[in-house]
């Protein structure tokens, strides 16, 4: 019998232990603060989140286990940390102006957003089902609080009641899928659930693995908006507010990604000539659909969600080219596509004034005239996200096309690329918006907010430096995936 | 000797002078044109005592292109040939250079003019003096070049214009030719220059590649020399200047393409086909030209036709294997026909710009100097002992009979004939009998100014004495031993002939001149003696007379032709290309533009609209995807239940 | 004794009955209890694993118990955010809760 | 047929009823009571699967918190017992069918998938060291759903309060 | 081996950015130190450019001025930039058209000028970057970051259908890149696994050969690993070129681009196509050039008569223009695979003429177009009444565009059609028509502008050049007799490096590929140098005219 807690594990686990400390002092200095002065809040919690990354930065290196066994800090789990980390703090720099914005005068957002980060961390984390069961829940129910945020606001009540209800749905098939596994092996942690496959001997094409296998791959699938488990992201996208938006994007979808991963590739590696072909088919479906009925769009966070959707598929090409390429790959874009949305959804907070919620494509005419740096930011995201040179996301889509075409998926790839090419379309419609229509009369309101431009900047340098000298990115993420298996 | 290199060099230096300040100079420009044109004679005859002293020179100025094992240098070469070329184009280009300030001293584009003019000079010199097929090509298009300028000198004109881009175009057909033709020299020889060409030249080729080449030149000459078929553009080429007229499309470009076969006589020798063909389309242009000449009313096109007629004696010549004759027959031609254009220029000139011959007549007393003159270049055209022509054409008359080219020499006389009747036709409408123009003209006839007048009495000496003073006796003048080094294989042949049957020679020669005045007779019998003949027999003979005068619709006939090629599909592009000559002709022709409207259209709707379809669909599909998302949460779920099902049956049953 | 196969059939069908539930309330709190309903079923398959499976630390249970518990979370912030979009909407019916489509 | 058989099968069906009541009752404040009655029944289940800690777990939680929230939340929503609105929407008959397909299909694969490990260990009185259980092994997702629980709390508290800034 | 001792290849390429920064620091009023800068760093790269043919050395085939640094390891990614004798006529053409391009904006371009500059000068650095780049990654970006300031250039300061034209553009040609992307990871993947070595260092990918043998027959085509990857970059340069079933873009795109966009586009842009072929596919994939041979000839066949047959009905100035780049680069792309030095020699300088001489079109357009705001045909006449110079200049561009002997237009044309007749003389026979065809719209669209009498009153007060329109066209002029007249110091600093191209390609059985001659280039290249009199190419009974069955395109 081990005792509660030892220090050992709780140094190992120290990041999360210091964010939910930092969270928790938030909630309650939210109480002691005066109406209408709770900027302070926001950097706090930015400082917090700084100094987790800090601490988590240091403990970079061998896997350590801990909570026998339960939680395991391998650099594969860091690197997801790192990524959600900075979107952490992105999101808050972007969030304080945000709130000024739309009249919201509460502390708990901030803490909401650290403690959904900590679910994230958790999940990225988690070597049993169970941890990552409940870091996927803490996640989500604090996104559900998040999304339903502005409580005037019709479409975000409506965005957190979807997401709710189908958040609901989706943990349930999860469930599912997890008792199916405990069921054949009689064990929750990924690596036991191995081995005991393995030792059950001719499994592989057991009906029950198979259940549990579908189950988690659709409930996964929900959580990283895999076509057709996509559905609910336009509405919640639109509805919630905007930093809420960009963490569902840029970090929760990323968790979903991690623990997709970390299932698939840890718990139930034997199905994998199954899995691949599913995954196939999955990616294939979800740039398709995301990417052409995005050019649709008028609403730009819309047409945001449905891009996201369309990366989601370019993501999961990683994971279909399998070890080691394709998964590093995986992470790379990961870390490019966070940064990238996330400038996009900041560009769409600095438009975010008054009446002009920045939201329809037109709101951007003319920005090239107003301010032509935003515009360049934008234009730097938007080339990104269309995969053009010297971007994150050119490097992030080559390597993973790479992975793929060394792998033999050429037609993966080629249909990939066909997308990609659609993705320019719609993409480009706003930078048209931005620079070849003329500023309306009535001019166009900038948010004022210091912080977010702060947000804007370190999103576009993040994209141009990874895209210009990817190098030191590439062999992180390398030495990542090294000790997945 | 190498001065011969100032030669196509100062009328450059003139192009450039005028060129770039001739705007400035706007009054003075002749000087300096006048001046290169008049220097470059000079070297030229320097040079030319030189050849005839026995110098030759090869001289290559510098590589002008140079790729893998292909090369062609910038390389003048002079040789008896080349020679009397250069001499002729200098002497009778300066003549002109002297004529036009006078001429065209009161337009308003002076300067222009002589730009022109001079650009016109340093292109043909290097046409005639080039080493090398290549640079011969670049003078062969500059010269075109040229031509397109001068035709279209007065573009407010519209007739002007398109005079211009048809000639430029028809020449272009034919270069196109000269171009491929080249293509097989090099391929064949490996090289272009004429040294080495000929010196390659063996008959183990066979006679295919020859025959291929030659043709192919043959093409090029054609354009160049307006031979049937494609003569169509010369007689509209009269749009421009007079001056123009007399130098370009009379005395030398269009004789470049006579000095570019006689050039490749050692390919020619080999190839009898080419040389047979050669003969004939000379005899039939000489023919055909000529009865068209003898009813048109526009005293320059009956002098253009009976350009294109005598350039069809020189390709007979030329045919026949006599080139010497041929050159001969070229230069001779080049002082009496510029003399006959300078002469209608100068009738122009003083009928206020009247060309045609009803409206003239009885200028004798009025411009005695253009009469007389006239009257001698006539007399030559015709060919009558002792002139110039005579001396030529019966050579090349001979030739033909000897090389047993029996019906392009009977062709020949028949040619003989209607020239001396039609240039006398012209003669008697314009000099003689009463004056048929509008009153107010008729009193403001004077001669031209001296500056115009003494290059007519220069060029009609020449014209008088050129054939007795080089080429008597026939086939052993001056000339003749001058050049023959060039054409000694052809020209052993002549010669011996010539001693074989000399008595036969004279009869031949008797026999033509006796045809000339013959023709001359029947004119004087139609135009003075009983005027109302000619319209009596156009009565009679009204649909020979349409005919005729309608120049046998060839360019109806063209468009018919055309037409219907163009319909088969493995015509189709020389369809389009031979409609493009008309079509651009006028403006409008509707194979050409049918075709590219269609190409256009395709453009549109079929290549761009296959893109633009896929786009569609893009669209179209993603407005069809939209409307699944209803924004009813059940739906989704409903969608998601539906992707388990799925997944699980695919997996459970159809890849178990 | 009742073998293992009655349970997870038993649980299966409560599943289904809950996902019927899901798909068909118009109810969004009738929505929110047929989930209570599905993950009720998961439940009763742990429990019943942990039971009938060789050498088990009551991993089963275990889970069972954080599930209730996340469970009841869920369920209060669903109902909380029912509240407010009631008073937005004056409905629950999640088909009339469509501001957002397309 | 043993007892316990009995007692299952008995309880099966009371389940299962309730929980369509659950789903198909016309009055939703019906099928509140109805799910209470499920919990109930699965409660029984594991009392009859050795589970007693649960069973208490389950009634004090579910049957204790949420059917209670479920009912605040239902008088505060829905106008007193709407007649003569249809519950089910539109997709109700696909859905049955999809679902029922997805039953069969979890169905089969249970029965084909799962082999029953032999005759299950007899039954221990676990209550004690699962509480141990939850202190040691599993002290860490014991924590993490207290932040959780904490995070849940503030949620809905920050929804469901009525802010004083305007109204 | 770099003769100089500092990059110069750098220096020229990003001489042009610094001058963006620069201008980005001047504040938006001070229109005339914007454009000042604009012509200073764009001038200045010009002349650092000027010091690469002084110090080329000819006799080489390798690259020259060499820069090479690691960059990104892990990927084999180096910053690797060179120069030979393929691509220094194309940088000087690019660095000497940028100078006019900014000149000829001085005036046309009147709102956002800042940004504008801004973009002509990146858009110089990406192509200067496309030509240098040694390395495909580095290639790729340049090659993509070209497209970017280009559509804004199109889309901001174009004309009408700006919007339309600028987006066709760009997804035209990213497509096409994207799918040469995937080539390249192929052959950088494949070089991998057969070396172990993962590089995408240009050389160093030539150094392997990559399989020829068919994976799979389609109609009756066989096609291998070679052929695949020789498509996917074939689709990218095509439609960059381009050729004919791809070049719908063009039109769109040059019609509504402002001037300068339309000469840059014209004059360098479209040769980045042409390029790519002779730099990549050519030397790469030898084999499958050779197979696919047929295809390409007929393509580019077609775009010349089929682009000149468009142009007779445009009514459309910039339009016709457009056109007849297809018809040009139709002869360039006929050139290249003729396989032979003439044919490859004369595409490259046929390459830097069309830059200059449609350039120079586009130019002539662009003048008459500031002053009268039109572009149709009808709506002008009679002009050289009028602006007498402007004529001459415009007569002098197109009779080079025509191939007049004696302007640079002859030059490549006639190399291109040598080299192409002594392949097949049914190929040079029907790229002749398209030079009559050519001789026929241009006269045609000169004397509809030029000539007849000036009808419209709107043309009566037309100004003729001022001296800074001259200084856009005069030196394209000048180099346009240079090239007519004296074209040796061209073609001679390239012959090495097309020499040791077409050894590459002809290595193998080359009797299959040229009996008549081309061949000799591959196995007796140095055999060349060494007859002095006219080297006859086989003996005399192998004339092509003997050796063509072999030839018909399969």
């Amino acid at each position: 019998m081990t005792q509660a807690f030892n220090m050992a594990d709780l140094s190992t686990a120290a990041p999360e232990v210091i964010l939910s400390l930092v969270a928790m002092l938030i909630l309650m200095l939210d109480f002691i603060a005066p109406r209408g002065k709770r900027d302070w809040l926001g950097y706090l919690s930015i400082l917090g989140v700084l100094l987790t990354l800090i601490v988590l930065i240091r403990r970079w290196g061998a896997p350590q286990s801990a909570f026998s066994g339960q939680y395991l800090s391998d650099p594969f789990a860091l690197f997801f940390k790192i990524v959600f980390l900075i979107s952490a703090a992105l999101i808050l720099l972007m969030s304080i102006g945000y709130l000024k914005e739309e009249g919201v005068d509460k502390g708990e957002f901030y803490g909401l957003i650290l403690f959904a980060t900590l679910g994230m961390m958790l999940m990225a984390s988690a070597v049993d089902l169970l941890i990552l069961y409940i870091g996927l829940e803490t996640m989500s129910i604090s996104i559900y609080v998040l999304a339903g945020f502005l409580k005037r606001e019709r479409r975000s009540n409506e965005a957190a009641l979807k997401y709710l209800l189908m958040g609901g749905f989706s943990s349930a098939i999860i469930l599912y899928g997890i008792v199916m596994l405990y069921g054949l092996t009689g064990a929750t942690g990924l690596k036991e659930i191995a081995s005991g496959l393995t030792r059950g001997g001719g499994q592989l094409s057991n009906p029950a693995l198979i259940l549990a296998m579908v189950m988690l791959a659709a409930g996964f699938g929900f959580k990283i908006a895999a076509v057709p488990f996509h559905m609910y992201i336009p509405d919640v996208y639109e509805g919630a507010p905007t930093p809420v938006t960009a963490l569902l994007a840029a970090a929760s979808e990323i968790a979903g990604l991690a623990i997709l991963l970390r299932v698939f590739l840890v718990a139930i590696p034997g199905l994998q000539d199954r899995w691949v072909l599913l995954f196939y088919v999955l990616s294939l479906l979800t740039m398709t659909v995301g990417n052409v009925v995005a050019i649709a769009q008028s609403n730009i966070k819309r047409m945001l969600a449905y891009s996201s959707i369309a990366h989601i598929g370019y993501l999961l090409i990683g994971l279909v080219a399998g070890r080691p390429l394709g998964i590093s790959a995986t992470l790379l874009y990961t870390l490019a596509y966070a940064l990238m949305t996330l400038g996009a959804f900041a560009m769409v907070i600095l438009l975010c004034v008054g009446e002009v919620k920045g939201e329809r494509i037109d709101d951007f005419t003319g920005l090239a005239q107003r301010s032509p740096m935003a515009a360049a930011a934008m234009l730097i995201f938007l080339l990104s996200l269309a995969g053009v040179p010297p971007t994150a996301g050119f490097v992030g889509k080559l390597y993973l096309f790479g992975a793929a075409i060394e792998r033999g998926y050429v037609w993966l790839a080629v249909i990939a690329v066909v997308n990609s090419t659609i993705s320019l379309f719609y993409y480009m419609k706003v930078v048209m918006a931005m620079y070849m229509r003329d500023l309306p009369p009535t001019g166009l309101a900038l948010s004022s907010s210091r912080p977010l431009r702060v947000a804007l900047f370190v999103a576009a340098a993040g994209t141009l430096v990874i895209g210009v000298y990817p190098g030191p990115f590439l062999d992180l993420a390398r030495a990542s995936v090294a000790g997945l298996w | 000797m190498k001065l011969v290199v100032l030669v196509p060099l100062l009328p450059l230096l003139g192009v450039l002078i005028n060129g770039l300040f001739g705007s400035k100079i706007r009054g003075r420009a002749h000087l300096i044109a006048v001046s290169a044109s008049g220097l470059s004679c000079l070297v030229a005859f320097l040079v030319f005592v030189r050849a005839v002293g026995g110098e030759g020179l090869d001289w290559d100025l510098y590589s002008w292109l140079e790729v893998g094992d292909f090369q062609a240098p910038i390389g003048l070469l002079v040789d008896p040939l080349s020679a009397v070329m250069m001499l002729v184009v200098t002497f009778v280009g300066f003549l002109i250079h002297v004529y036009s300030i006078g001429y065209m001293h009161d337009d308003r584009g002076y300067a222009r003019f002589f730009t022109y003019l001079n650009l016109f000079m340093f292109s043909m010199l290097v046409l005639v003096l080039a080493n090398n097929y290549l640079l011969m090509f670049l003078g062969w298009e500059g010269v075109g070049l040229c031509s397109y300028l001068l035709i279209g000198f007065w573009y407010e004109k519209q007739s002007a214009a398109d005079a211009g881009k048809k000639a430029f175009v028809v020449n272009r057909i034919g270069d196109a030719g000269f171009l491929l033709g080249l293509f097989l020299i090099w391929s064949t020889f490996g090289s272009l220059k004429y040294a080495d060409v000929f010196k390659a030249v063996d008959p183990a080729l066979g006679t295919g590649i020859y025959t291929a080449i030659t043709l192919l030149l043959f093409v090029g000459a054609m354009g160049k020399s307006a031979q049937l078929p494609l003569y169509v553009w010369l007689p509209d080429a009269m749009e421009g200047p007079t001056p123009v007229s007399a130098l370009i499309h009379a005395a030398t470009m269009v004789t470049a393409g006579v000095y570019m076969v006689a050039r490749s006589h050692p390919l020619y020798n080999l190839a009898p086909f080419s040389l047979d063909l050669v003969a004939w389309v000379g005899a039939l242009t000489a023919v055909f030209s000529a009865t068209i000449a003898l009813v048109q009313n526009d005293i320059k096109r009956v002098v253009a036709y009976s350009t294109i007629s005598q350039l069809g004696y020189m390709f007979l010549g030329a045919g026949a294997g006599a080139y010497a004759s041929a050159i001969f027959h070229l230069g001779t031609h080049a002082f009496f026909k510029a003399l006959l254009f300078l002469g209608a220029g100068s009738v122009i000139h003083s009928l206020h710009g009247e060309q045609d011959i009803r409206r003239m007549g009885g200028l004798w007393k009025a411009m005695p100097i253009t009469a007389w003159t006239f009257l001698l270049a006539s007399l030559a055209n015709a060919g009558i002992f002792p002139l110039a022509g005579f001396w030529s054409k019966d050579e090349i008359l001979f030739n033909a009979f000897e090389r047993g080219l029996t019906v392009p020499w009977l062709l020949g006389l028949v040619g003989a004939f209607l020239t001396a009747f039609y240039m006398f036709r012209l003669f008697f409408q314009v000099f003689t009998g009463p004056f048929r123009g509008d009153a107010h003209v008729g009193h403001h006839l004077h001669e031209s100014p001296p500056n115009m007048a003494y290059p007519l009495v220069v060029l009609g000496l020449f014209s008088v004495i050129a054939g007795l003073a080089f080429g008597f006796p026939p086939d052993q003048g001056l000339y003749h031993r001058f050049v023959a080094p060039v054409f000694e294989t052809a020209h052993e042949t002549a010669i011996e002939m010539a001693h074989a049957t000399i008595s036969s020679q004279v009869g031949m020669a008797a026999l033509s001149l006796a045809i000339a005045l013959l023709g001359i007779g029947l004119a004087y019998q139609f135009y003075i003696r009983r005027p109302e003949l000619p319209s009596a027999l156009a009565e009679r003979m009204k649909g020979v007379y349409l005919l005729l005068l309608n120049k046998y619709w060839v360019d109806e006939l063209y468009q018919a032709i055309f037409v219907d090629f163009g319909k088969n599909v493995c015509r189709f592009l020389w369809g389009v290309d031979s409609r493009v000559v008309d079509g651009a002709v006028n403006g409008s022709s509707w194979l050409t533009v049918r075709l590219s409207l269609l190409s256009a259209w395709n453009d549109l709707k079929i290549v761009d609209g296959l893109v633009n379809a896929v786009a569609d669909v893009i669209q179209g599909g993603s407005l069809r995807l939209r409307r699944l998302q209803t924004g009813i949460v059940q739906n989704y779920i409903l969608a998601m239940a539906l992707g388990i099902l799925g997944m699980v049956v695919i997996y459970l049953f159809i890849f178990p | 004794m009742v073998p293992l196969s009655h349970y997870l059939i038993l649980s299966a069908a409560l599943f289904a009955i809950g996902m019927f539930g899901a798909l068909t309330r118009r109810n969004a709190i009738g929505i929110l209890m047929a989930l209570e309903l599905m993950f009720n079923a998961v439940n009763l398959d742990f429990v019943a694993f942990s039971r009938y499976l060789p050498q088990t630390m009551l991993q089963g249970q275990i889970f069972a118990i954080f599930v209730i518990t996340v469970a009841a979370a869920e369920a209060a912030v669903g109902l909380a955010i029912i509240l407010g979009l009631y008073r937005n909407f004056k409905t629950v019916n999640v088909d009339e809760i469509n501001l957002m489509k397309w | 047929m043993t007892v316990t058989q009995a007692v299952f099968y008995i309880l099966a069906a009371f389940t299962l009823g309730a929980a369509f009541l659950v789903v198909l009752a016309t009055n939703i404040v019906h099928s509140a009571i109805a799910l209470v009655f499920t919990f109930f029944g699965v409660a029984a289940l594991y009392i009859l699967l050795d589970a007693e800690f649960l069973a208490a777990v389950q009634v004090l939680l579910y049957v204790g918190g949420i059917t209670i929230l479920l009912l605040f939340a239902i008088m505060l929503t829905s106008r007193i017992s709407a007649r003569g609105v249809k519950i089910l929407n539109e997709q109700a008959g696909i859905s049955a069918l999809v679902v029922f397909a997805i039953f069969a299909l979890m169905a089969y694969a249970n029965l084909r998938g799962i082999v029953p490990a032999g005759s299950p260990p007899p039954a221990s009185y676990a209550t004690a060291s699962l509480g141990r259980l939850l202190l040691t092994t599993y002290v860490l997702p014991f924590e993490a759903v207290s932040i959780l629980l904490l995070a849940a709390m503030v949620g809905a508290i920050i929804l469901a309060r009525r802010d004083r800034e305007k109204d | 081996m770099n003769v100089l001792q500092f990059p110069i290849l750098s220096l020229i390429a990003y001489l042009p950015v610094l001058g963006v920064v620069l201008i980005f620091l001047i504040p938006k009023e001070s229109r005339g130190a914007i454009r000042w800068t604009a012509l200073a760093f764009s001038l200045a790269s010009f002349v650092a450019s000027l010091w690469l043919p002084a110090h080329f050395d000819a006799a080489t085939a390798d690259m020259q001025f060499v820069e090479q640094f690691s960059w990104i390891p892990s990927l084999g990614v180096t910053y690797h930039f060179g120069l030979d004798g393929i691509s220094i006529w194309l940088v000087m053409l690019t660095t000497f058209l940028s100078v006019i391009g900014v000149i000829c904006s001085w005036e046309s371009i009147t709102e956002r000028l800042k940004e504008y500059f801004a973009f002509l000068l990146v858009l110089e650095t990406g192509m200067l970057g496309v030509f240098f780049a040694l390395d495909f990654f580095l290639f790729y970006i340049f090659w993509e970051v070209m497209l970017v300031p280009m559509y804004f250039l199109i889309g901001v300061w174009g004309s009408d259908r700006r919007l339309y034209s600028a987006i066709k553009f760009f997804l035209y040609t990213l497509f096409g890149s994207v799918i040469m992307l995937l080539g390249i990871l192929a052959i950088y993947f494949h070089h991998g696994s057969q070396t172990g070595a993962y590089t995408f260092d240009l050389l160093r990918l030539m150094t392997v050969s990559y399989p020829s043998t068919p994976l799979f027959t389609l109609l009756g085509v066989p096609f291998s690993f070679q052929d695949l990857v020789w498509l996917s970059f074939f689709l990218s340069f095509a439609i960059k070129v381009p050729l004919f079933p791809f070049h719908t873009w063009l039109p769109d795109a040059h019609t509504d681009a402002p001037t300068a966009g339309s000469v840059i586009l014209a004059g360098v842009l479209l040769k980045m196509g042409s390029y790519g072929f002779i730099r990549f596919n050519l030397p790469m994939f030898p084999e499958a050039t050779r197979h696919f041979v047929p295809m390409i000839v007929v393509l580019s066949i077609i775009s010349i008569i089929y682009g000149a047959m468009v142009c007779m009905v445009q009514p459309d100035m910039k339009r016709l223009i457009a056109y007849s780049s297809v018809s040009h680069m139709g002869f360039v792309m006929l050139g290249m695979f003729a396989l032979n030095m003439q044919g490859v020699q004369g595409s490259i300088i046929q390459m830097v003429n069309h830059g200059l001489s449609t350039g120079a079109l586009f130019l002539i357009v662009g003048l008459i177009y500031d002053r009268r705001h039109t572009r149709l045909i009808s709506e002008l006449g009679g002009l050289s009444k009028q602006m007498p110079v402007y004529a001459t200049l415009f007569a002098i561009i197109m009779l080079s565009s025509m191939g007049l002997p004696g302007l640079n237009g002859f030059i490549g044309e006639f190399l291109i059609l040598v080299g192409a007749f002594r392949v097949n003389y049914v190929w040079a026979a029907f790229a002749v028509t398209g030079i009559v065809l050519g001789a026929a719209y241009m006269l045609w669209l000169y004397q509809r502008t030029m000539f007849g009498a000036l009808e419209n009153p709107k043309n009566a007060a037309l100004k003729d050049l001022s001296p800074r329109e001259m200084s856009t066209l005069v030196p394209i002029i000048v180099m346009c007799f240079w090239i007519g007249l004296y074209p040796s110091p061209f073609l001679s600093r390239m012959e090495a490096s097309v020499k040791n191209i077409l050894t590459r390609v002809n290595k193998v059985h080359t009797a299959e590929v040229d009996p008549s001659g081309s061949g000799l280039e591959a196995p007796a290249l140095s055999s060349v140098e060494g007859c002095a009199e006219p080297c006859r190419s086989g003996p005399p009974q192998m004339h092509p005219l003997a050796a063509l069955p072999s030839l018909e395109p399969r």
